[in-house]
């Protein structure tokens, strides 16, 4: 942590929350949400949390900023009081904040110091992780070694809970009309979209280049920041950025529904795979060290690194597929015809 | 070598805070959008920084990369919506601009 | 000095808190309480985060030099990496539940075309 | 070599703080896009360069690379920074925002007519 910086940074957190409230306009409440996501990531990385930083960095500037401004475009930009008893839900919201504030602020007393190296969370379980990665895995940041193998199973929980939430999108927005179901794009013709050739151009020259960036960052999530969710939020991020500028049906054209919700379910097959996998080959759930038994030229060390780069690949997928998936939902109403 | 990187950050962070003023209280939208585009250069150079700082800017060159990526996505997206919807500030509520604008 | 710096973190996660449920409870807009359910968990994630947060301590990705790596590892020098894996998984996770939230608001605007509470109130009655 | 670098970082603080100066003070949408696009892309070089050069103080090969990476954020940031500048001044275009011009504007159609 650099105590200088988390000062400032965590002032003008504040000050973007209190105006992201109580601005009058959902599309400015949207942009300077987006403000508010970057300085969230300048916060992370100032207190040492890479990866945390990493996540907010794709996800906030790629993916919740877009998914605000899509809505607000599907429905509208107005925000209106409310016609009566305004005062009493400002009085029970800033009491119920208030209260709750109250409570937090007494219970702060008992909490360890910031930045205190001997709190109760640093002592009993990540001091092992810390000083045994290296030895048991082979992977230098332990981040990745504790999500994909020390706490395997929770992570392939949270990829099926984002398949889940993909699910509920669809279910929830996508209208199906009879012409439309098998009516695929013509991909030679860009018909709408944006009506800009140097948008268009630039886009075209950078999507390569995001596109090759996220497959590094999965692969390369043992070594630096990174993993399969990062690089799978990267990946959808640059087919949203091609949506918006070229066109939405290009989009379709190359990733649509029956393709997103396919892909979706290859990225926890391969996670869950796995870890059948190793209960065939005689081991735990997820216990990656009997894969040497089938990876040729491994010892246990190297099996567990090399099983975790399959579990990221899979959860990048997975995350890819469902991000795409919701925000053509979101852009579209649900209607994948055109969209913001 | 250190604190002068630090007392850079302090400075671009004060910069940050100046520039969130025309986001925040922008007349129109698009200045706020120009103001969050701003916002988001600074933060790429912080990123760097920060790395520089900690001595290991190999570690964090990677999340400044992202941002160098993605972070025109944002504002393309929030220009885009004016292609579509031609109002530059939320006029009074009731004025419905969803039938003109379908069809 | 060093009494504000111990317990700056905490007061602004407080904060953010109790502006997100601010917004969640009060605002009359379902796309502003959907932001305020937003900075609520990013609250909470603030307070994961400092908790995790080590004086002098590096970033949690072990420095592995040519033939440092038999070298011993002192626990103090590296950040807390627990609290992270749970808030990365968890920053994923907001944007599905982001997206189901936008979902549900969108599918409202489509029956009830408003999103404001009360409106939605009057014509559910 | 450190003296460059300090230097060559103030000088990118200053455009920062002249990009920063002209958002706030400049007198409509256009004159202030004027000034966050391009100051904000100058700056920002001036700022990736020594930091570039400051990763490069050792020289092997890692260290090689993260410079690479410094300076190749910079080559996106000159690619993506004016087209979002150019995206937004047309969305302004397209919203219909008037170009702010110094006399008001009976007086400059009065010079027209004269």
């Amino acid at each position: 942590m650099i105590w200088q910086l988390d000062l400032s940074v965590l002032t003008l957190i504040v000050l973007c929350a209190f105006a992201t409230i109580m601005v009058k306009d959902l599309l400015s409440a949207a942009i300077i949400f987006g403000a508010y996501s970057f300085l969230m990531c300048l916060l992370w990385t100032e207190m040492g949390a890479v990866d945390v930083a990493f996540t907010e960095a794709s996800v906030g500037a790629g993916v919740s900023t877009v998914l605000f401004f899509a809505a607000i475009y599907q429905t509208t930009r107005m925000v209106r009081p409310r016609r009566s008893a305004q005062w009493l839900s400002k009085a029970v919201g800033l009491t119920a904040a208030l209260l709750t504030g109250l409570v937090l602020v007494i219970a702060e007393k008992d909490f360890p110091d910031f930045g205190n190296s001997f709190s109760p969370a640093s002592l009993h379980l990540s001091p092992y992780y810390i000083t045994q990665t290296l030895h048991d895995t082979n992977v230098p940041n332990i981040v990745t070694s504790v999500l994909a193998d020390y706490r395997g199973f929770d992570t392939m929980f949270e990829t099926a809970v984002i398949f889940t939430a993909g699910l509920a999108v669809i279910a929830i927005l996508r209208r199906i009309k009879k012409n439309d179901r098998y009516e695929l794009p013509d991909r030679s013709v860009i018909s709408e979209g944006y009506p800009d050739t140097i948008i268009r151009f630039v886009t075209r020259q950078i999507v390569p280049f995001i596109q090759l960036f996220a497959l590094y960052v999965v692969a390369h999530g043992h070594h630096s920041p990174g993993g399969g969710f990062q690089g799978g939020v990267i990946l959808g991020a640059s087919f949203i950025l091609l949506a918006i500028s070229y066109d939405f049906k290009i989009v379709l054209g190359i990733m649509n529904e029956k393709t997103n919700i396919l892909l979706g379910n290859i990225g926890v097959l391969i996670y869950a795979g796995i870890g059948f996998l190793c209960l065939l080959l005689g081991a735990n759930f997820l216990d990656y060290s009997m894969l040497s038994k089938v990876l040729p030229a491994t010892d246990t060390v190297m099996a567990r690194s090399h099983g975790m780069l399959g579990i990221e690949i899979g959860v990048a997928i997975a995350v890819m597929a469902i991000v795409i998936s919701i925000y053509l939902n979101v852009a579209s109403h649900g209607k994948y015809d055109k969209g913001l | 070598m250190d604190s002068f990187f630090i007392a850079i950050g302090v400075a671009l962070c004060f910069l940050i805070l100046l520039t969130l003023h025309r986001a925040i209280h922008g007349p129109t939208a698009i200045d706020r959008i120009m103001g969050v585009n701003v916002v988001g250069t600074k933060t790429t150079i912080l990123l760097v920084i920060i790395g520089t700082i900690y001595h290991r800017v190999d570690m964090f060159v990677d999340i400044a990369l992202a941002y160098a990526l993605l972070n025109f996505i944002v504002t393309i997206a929030a220009s885009r919506y004016f292609h579509h919807r031609k109002n530059l500030s939320s006029r009074g509520y009731g004025f419905s601009y969803r039938s003109e604008e379908d069809k | 000095m060093q009494s504000i710096l111990a317990d700056y973190n905490y007061w602004i996660y407080i904060l953010l808190m109790m502006i997100g449920l601010y917004a969640m409870l009060a605002k009359n807009n379902l796309v502003k309480k959907v932001i305020g359910m937003s900075i609520f968990q990013t609250a909470i994630i603030v307070f994961y985060v400092s908790i995790g947060a080590k004086k002098h301590a590096s970033i949690p990705i072990i420095a592995h030099g040519h033939g440092a790596v038999e070298a011993a590892i002192d626990v103090a020098h590296y950040a807390n990496p627990l609290p992270h894996v749970l808030m990365l998984t968890a920053i994923v996770v907001s944007v599905g539940t982001l997206g189901v939230a936008l979902a549900i608001c969108l599918g409202i605007y489509r029956r009830y075309n408003t999103l404001e509470e009360d409106d939605i109130q009057e014509q559910l009655q | 070599m450190t003296i460059v670098v300090i230097v060559l970082l103030l000088a990118g603080l200053i455009f920062f703080f002249a990009t920063t100066v002209g958002i706030l003070r400049f007198p409509d949408f256009y004159a202030r896009m004027h000034a966050a696009g391009k100051g904000d892309t100058l700056s920002s070089l001036l700022m990736l360069l020594p930091l570039a050069l400051y990763s490069f103080h050792e020289m092997n090969m890692a260290n090689l690379l993260v410079a690479v990476k410094i300076l190749l954020i910079g080559v996106f940031i000159f690619m993506a920074s004016p087209t979002a500048t150019h995206a937004i001044i047309d969305a302004g275009y397209e919203a219909g925002i008037k170009p702010w011009t110094k006399k008001p504007e009976e007086e400059s159609e009065n010079d027209l007519a004269a």
